[in-house]
């Protein structure tokens, strides 16, 4: 018997809340103080197709999920024939009888297989809608799991149904927990106990970062839907009226940056989410705030390209359009943050550096990273961010000023003191063609020259603020990861993997990404004995923006380009190939 | 007392001589004067092009952006402070050319911003190609075929997505675009006010000469009702001998879009703090994930 | 003959049950059926979007482009070939939120395309959002204060644009809706086809029994004369419990766009050799510069 | 006296005709046999503001202009303000008494005041609007040049306008001519003499570039204007109806991009011209054609950014731009041609790379090249240009076609036979959604996988045919140049000074970007005994770029970045910081 170690998972069609059902399951699974990390899979279509939710528990923090699963809820055929490979030996299926399953296939794999007549349950004891309900019931009774903390979330998820259905849901999920119970459990050796433990959050990357930028002040959002940015601009105006945040879904996604740009310029902390396809879009833009000085936030969502791709699927494609977007140079701060946590900061940092250096932010976020909830303490996210507007003149300040005021003073940090409009002593116009100091147009050779060495020191100012690289495991391991992004979970997961069998791995992952902080890295880098980069795409692209900077090759890179994110697994059954 | 000058700047125009842009920049002037508002009220938003140019000519606060982003710019400004009053001032190739897309949207939102489009039916910074606004079978220098497609009818299309403030203004009659500007000003919505303006270099056609025995005043019209839509789209339609300027169709019973923005009942946004609450009170956003 | 059934492909459709998708669909096979082309004949092009995957599910040639840039490829390719029928089939975001610049364009341009607009007034591949056509007040799941904008008036703005074939369809009608398409197939410059198209999923106010009772067929309106922009203006613009369907608009008299074009003479680019004459006459060329 | 090497540059303000005389002087030096190279200065602004042309002379090739003038004509007195300082002791001013200069300024700087009523001999000759027909003959009375080849660029460039015009503007030139040969001839050192030589075109860089597209059956251009991108559709829409070429100004270059694929698709060879500003709206529709694999070609002129930054002038910063631009991973050939030769060449050949890969490909040019004309011999550009149309199946091959046509279909060059749509055995849609071999839309792992190696292994496939890098100069020399685009010309004639001067250099210049030619361009540089990069931008892209894929770093970086081309004595002034 193992407890509190193993992954469920839900199949169906899309249509069949797979995804709300997982979610409750894996809500229910946290209140009983266990850690869940929960991956998402499905198919850029409305209805039908095939979609699952996996849920990784443990009763320690997990970084990602695995290739294993003990537990399939299947509540299609599809779902067994697309995931029985996947399930480990005296793994079972929960399905219902009318699927028409042939268990004889099932015990082929050693998996068992459990019929449940859910629908049945369903229908008797309240309707046919809550299948899943008695689905979930069924697996809390095959895994033994308390039926207190089921019952708590199916009150809060129906909650806003009545009362009545409330209760029926209850109904159905007791039936099915005790048909389960007594004819499978003790054939099912793996449990689930609720433990002692402090709330936690469930909670995924989209949410945690659009938490950290509300935090950090923003109050302007805009954005044209794509998947799988949409959410956060959804998160926002779902939130709006009560944080005071103006959300506009824009014609396009050009009118969104450049929107953005417009209030920020007024002065207010202002973002647009969107994926890679959106962003192209927004290119242009993203060099208006190069040179107007104008700090703005873009989030990336990346999913795999080229063009639509895998709408509603993973990759790490982006990274290095992200650095060279938009004719001419400027400075532009890229953070990918790889983790939940780092969501949430990179939601304030990018605000924070964007005004300090009045430039452009990209935050470069991935569908897996976007998606996949994770269970973390409540102060895991510290909602006192620290704020830090730059050299932003208060009215104070102004009231003061004696000479005409210089937009764009030039100053040795290349950063000039910003007036926000509407104060009599700083009426000033900018604009996108090469300008003076006061922001007028200018040709000048010298002015050119000056201008652009002003705007060109803040990308050396803010390389020198970069964070170093996140290091993670003993110093002196044999091996070295590089990776970025949501790649780290998995990599994560495969260095305790090779640790458990005695070898030694250690991590440097880099989430600040550009301005490189070069000599960070170098130092971070130098001690490596085998270095082998991790990343989903298919060039190599952080392996690559390394060598160009710091002259440091990789031993070795293991990357994924299917569109589904890394899994341990994947990662030790390459590094044979590449070490 | 604000004076017209106090909006001149010390930079001198580089438009041509003769160019329509000085009219529009003379009525601009007179028009915020006459409103009185100071520089420091107003945000003016351009794009680029010959008009374009205007801000970097004029006192006031102002943003010259993309080319054909005018408009987005201008709405992420007003809907940031609506406190200010926020203008465009943009030639046709940017307003309905490369920021088609945009003008639809702004009219059919109807927000805040009063749109002055110096429509002199050529792109006059590049140096004389077609825009969408010059006529079938206009032959610029880059293009002897000549332009195929029919011309775009701003007014029309504003008409058709729902505007509230149609206009067009002449560039040649500095009193009346004056007084048309402070109309718009005065105007809760979006206002359109699309201005013919010879370019003497590149659209030797619609000159001064060709324009102004053609030109009348909508305001001299005895019972025309500019709150009809119907009698407003064949105005909107007429064009060659006789071309209506002044009000063309208004109507002030939508609000404007700031006005329905819950986050911008508390005033504009950029003079609330950061953070709407306290922190204790972004602690419940915690509880949505338990 | 070619058969309806010709233009089905092997793949099913991924729209849910009910989708007024299948209407669209199995009216446009008719309609090609009808009007005697066969699936080579055809170029589909779509965008991004649940209705633009209709090429994937339909034998004949087809490109699905980018989100909202449908008219644009769409262009390219009947200039390029316009031995082939082209014919457009995307959502209203698609065609009418990011794609709003080339919609506009289109029209004017009066390019020979037929633009079969599905229009569910709904983001139906994103999961509900509220699109340009969705009404004020639509509150989507995404966005709990609802829709601030007017909804945009396709019809009216292409009447405005200058559009030559202006219609509606109504996808819960497959024989109105298959004359319909075959009207526009036989006309000669851009052909709007506004298709009401229930999204069962994300849209459930305008269902098949909302819309079913309010439209009305325009060739039964005795009178009317498709004609005359004044009444098509009017009729664009009602909305409500009575719907007009059908033509609303139609001229013959404009030549399309690629009539126009000197070089498409000879007949259709692609069947031209890549060199239009020999080499010694480009030599010729080289004399500009000496 | 020196003969045939001098530089004669004109100046005055826009709308005076300073580029239409300035040609027109450079076209009767060439119909004399002589060399030339021209360099244009102008602001973004239609009348007013200070411009000037400038005309390097020589009897033999030159590539580029450099800092010295000898005959300056001014047409205004801000000319003679502005270019004093450029003009060498016993160069000389030629301008209209009128202007009221101070004759001693010049002589403090032992430069020759040569006034010459050139309004007044325009007026009682012809009219006040021949004064630079007038200044073209006293440059001409001065340096002692023929005026049988002036009189013919009178007459060729008049002709339109009439033999009254014509007359006129010859007598006005023979007045001026006569004034300035007697008074001032003799006190001029710097000749300019007839020689016999074959015909010679003068010709710009966007002029030879749009001859090549069209030489390689170029049928479709679409655009939106741009300077300084715009004259190749213009040049297009001149000859559109002659040479059956459709050419569309579209609304916006997002349509642009999307028409040229439409109709590539199609089957026709379609490209779209543009600068960086257009071309960051291109950016995902260069992913669409990445996916679709449709063979366009996209110019971008570059020009200084960032926005819209000086839009008449020059920069070469776009270069990671364009091998990054556009979400996800796909092929795009980049062809960077450095000289008005090159730019030929590029014209047909990113055709016959684009339809062999079945890809986009990008000529990156630039503002230098594209507006400085030079003196070419006739059969420099043999427009017999080869064409190769790559894997396109012909109508019998579609004939006999018997299974379903795979447009798809995985091969080990990842390059797949291509049908037009048309055929009735070829019916097929295609999409920018993941797809099988068929086209249709699909997300499975292994098609995924499948097409994206399909995909990328075109990206190998290409960079073992793109071409070496050119190589000038003596293979061990002590130092070597690495440099692209249109800097080459200033290194060139940067490296023919150092060889004067018994120094030794030689240069490697990278045509082929990408995919780059990683193990000729590591060859070509193995040898440098001190490799110093020479660019105009900031941050040293080229540089960066063979560092991330050869591993090699440069010794020094010379750069510029104030708008205006490099020179041979910019070079060589900063060779000291450098090495
Ligand atoms: C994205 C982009 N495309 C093209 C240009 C080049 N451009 C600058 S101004 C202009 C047209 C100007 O025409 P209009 O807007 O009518 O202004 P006008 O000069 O006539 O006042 C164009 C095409 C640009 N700056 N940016
Ligand atoms: C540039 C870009 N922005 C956003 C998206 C995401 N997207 C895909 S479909 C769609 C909207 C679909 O709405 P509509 O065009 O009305 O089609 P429907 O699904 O309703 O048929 C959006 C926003 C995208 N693919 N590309
Ligand atoms: S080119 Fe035309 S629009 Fe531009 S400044 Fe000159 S006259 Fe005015
Ligand atoms: S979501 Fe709506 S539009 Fe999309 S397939 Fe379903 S019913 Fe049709
Ligand atoms: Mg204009
Ligand atoms: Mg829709």
């Amino acid at each position: 018997m193992l407890v509190n170690d193993m992954t469920l998972k839900i199949g169906g069609e899309a249509g069949q809340g797979v995804e709300s059902t997982g979610r409750g399951f894996a809500q229910a699974l946290v209140r009983g103080g266990l850690y869940i990390f929960g991956l998402q899979d499905y198919h850029s279509r409305i209805r039908g197709g095939h979609n699952s939710y996996q849920i990784r528990v443990a009763d320690h923090d997990i970084y990602s999920h695995d290739e294993r699963v003990h537990l399939l809820l299947a509540l299609t055929k599809v779902a067994i024939d697309e995931h029985l490979q996947e399930i480990v030996p005296g793994g079972g299926v929960i399905y219902d009888p009318a699927l028409s399953v042939d268990e004889a296939d099932l015990a082929a794999q050693s998996v068992k297989a459990f019929p449940v007549p859910l629908t049945k349950i369903a229908v008797d004891q309240g309707s046919k809608l809550m299948a899943n309900t008695a689905a979930i019931g069924a697996a809390a009774g095959l895994t033994g799991y308390d039926m207190g903390v089921i019952n708590s979330v199916i009150r809060d998820n129906f909650g806003k149904k009545g009362q009545e259905i409330v209760e029926a849901n209850l109904r159905v999920a007791a039936a099915a927990h005790g048909f389960v119970k007594e004819k499978y459990a003790a054939s099912f050796p793996f449990k689930l106990k609720k433990i002692e433990a402090p709330l936690r959050m469930l909670i995924s990357g989209n949410q945690s970062l659009a938490l950290g930028a509300l935090l950090a002040g923003c109050r302007f959002v805009a954005g044209y839907p794509m998947t799988p940015g949409s959410p956060i601009l959804e998160w926002f105006a779902v939130h709006s009226k009560e944080y005071g945040v103006v959300t506009k879904h824009s014609e396009d996604e050009l009118a969104a940056i450049n929107m953005v740009i417009g209030a920020a310029q007024m002065g207010v902390r202002a973002m647009t989410p969107t994926s890679g396809g959106g962003f192209s879009l927004m290119v242009e833009g993203l060099g208006l705030a190069g040179i107007l000085e104008v700090p703005i936030v873009v989030v990336n969502v990346q999913r795999p390209g080229p063009a639509t791709g895998l709408a509603t699927r993973h990759e790490q494609g982006d990274l290095l359009f992200m650095l060279h977007a938009a004719q001419g140079e400027f400075l532009r701060i890229v953070l990918a943050p790889g983790t939940i946590e780092q969501c949430f900061e990179a939601g304030y940092r990018a605000f924070n550096l964007a005004e300090k250096y009045q430039s452009p932010a990209i935050i470069l976020s991935d569908a897996f990273l976007a998606h996949s909830p994770r269970a973390l303490d409540m102060d895991a996210l510290d909602l006192d961010v620290p704020i830090d507007r730059g050299a932003l003149l208060s009215d104070e300040e102004l009231d003061g000023l004696t000479e005409r005021y210089r937009r764009y003073a030039v100053t040795e940090s290349g950063i000039s003191p910003r007036a926000l409009p509407g104060h009599p002593n700083a009426v000033y116009a900018l604009g996108s063609d090469e300008h003076d100091e006061y922001g007028q147009i200018c040709e000048d050779v010298a002015v050119r020259t000056q201008q652009n060495e002003k705007r060109m020191r803040k990308v050396e100012a803010a390389r020198s603020e970069m964070k170093p690289p996140q290091q993670y495991g003993p110093p002196d391991a044999e091996l070295t990861f590089l990776t970025w992004g949501s790649a780290l979970g998995p990599v994560r997961m495969a260095a305790d993997i090779l640790s458990d069998q005695g070898q030694s791995a250690n991590i440097v992952q880099i989430m600040d990404i550009w301005p490189l902080p070069v000599d960070k890295v170098t130092s971070a880098l130098q001690g490596a004995k085998k270095l082998i980069c991790v990343e989903q795409n298919y060039t190599g692209q952080l392996a690559t923006l390394v060598r160009a900077y710091t002259g440091i090759e990789v031993d070795g890179l293991i990357r994924k380009y299917d569109g589904r994110p890394m899994s341990p697994e994947y990662i030790l059954a390459h590094l044979k190939g590449v070490v | 007392m604000v004076d017209a000058k106090d909006f001149a700047s010390d930079v001198r125009p580089t438009w041509c001589a003769g160019c329509g842009n000085f009219g529009i920049w003379n009525a601009l002037k007179k028009a915020l004067a006459q409103t009185g508002l100071a520089p420091h009220d107003v945000m003016l938003v351009s794009g680029v092009g010959c008009g374009s140019k205007l801000p970097d000519y004029t006192t006031a606060n102002g943003v010259m952006t993309l080319h054909g982003r005018t408009l987005a710019v201008a709405t992420g400004a007003r809907l940031a402070n609506h406190g200010l009053k926020v203008i465009c001032t943009h030639g046709d190739g940017d307003g309905y050319g490369e920021g088609g897309n945009h003008f639809v949207s702004a009219v059919r939102r109807n927000i805040g911003i009063v749109d002055i489009v110096q429509n002199n039916r050529v792109y006059g910074l590049t140096k004389g190609q077609y825009s969408p606004t010059s006529p079938h079978g206009f032959v610029p220098r880059t293009s002897p075929q000549g332009a195929i497609e029919e011309a775009f009818n701003p007014l029309a299309v504003a008409l058709a997505a729902g505007g509230t403030f149609i206009s067009r203004g002449w560039s040649g009659d500095l009193e009346h675009l004056t007084w048309l500007i402070t109309e718009a000003l005065g105007h809760r919505g979006y206002a359109l006010v699309d201005v013919l303006q010879p370019c003497v270099t590149f659209n030797r056609k619609y000159s001064y000469d060709w324009l102004r025995p053609r030109v009348y005043k909508m305001q001299d019209q005895v019972g025309y009702d500019s709150s009809d839509k119907a009698a407003a789209f064949a105005k909107a339609l007429e064009w060659g001998e006789r071309i209506p300027i002044g009000i063309i169709y208004r109507t002030e019973s939508r609000p404007a879009y700031e006005e329905m923005v819950p986050a911008l009942e508390a005033g504009p946004l950029v003079k609330q703090p950061l953070r709407a609450k306290t922190l204790p009170e972004y602690e419940v956003l915690k509880q949505e994930y338990l």
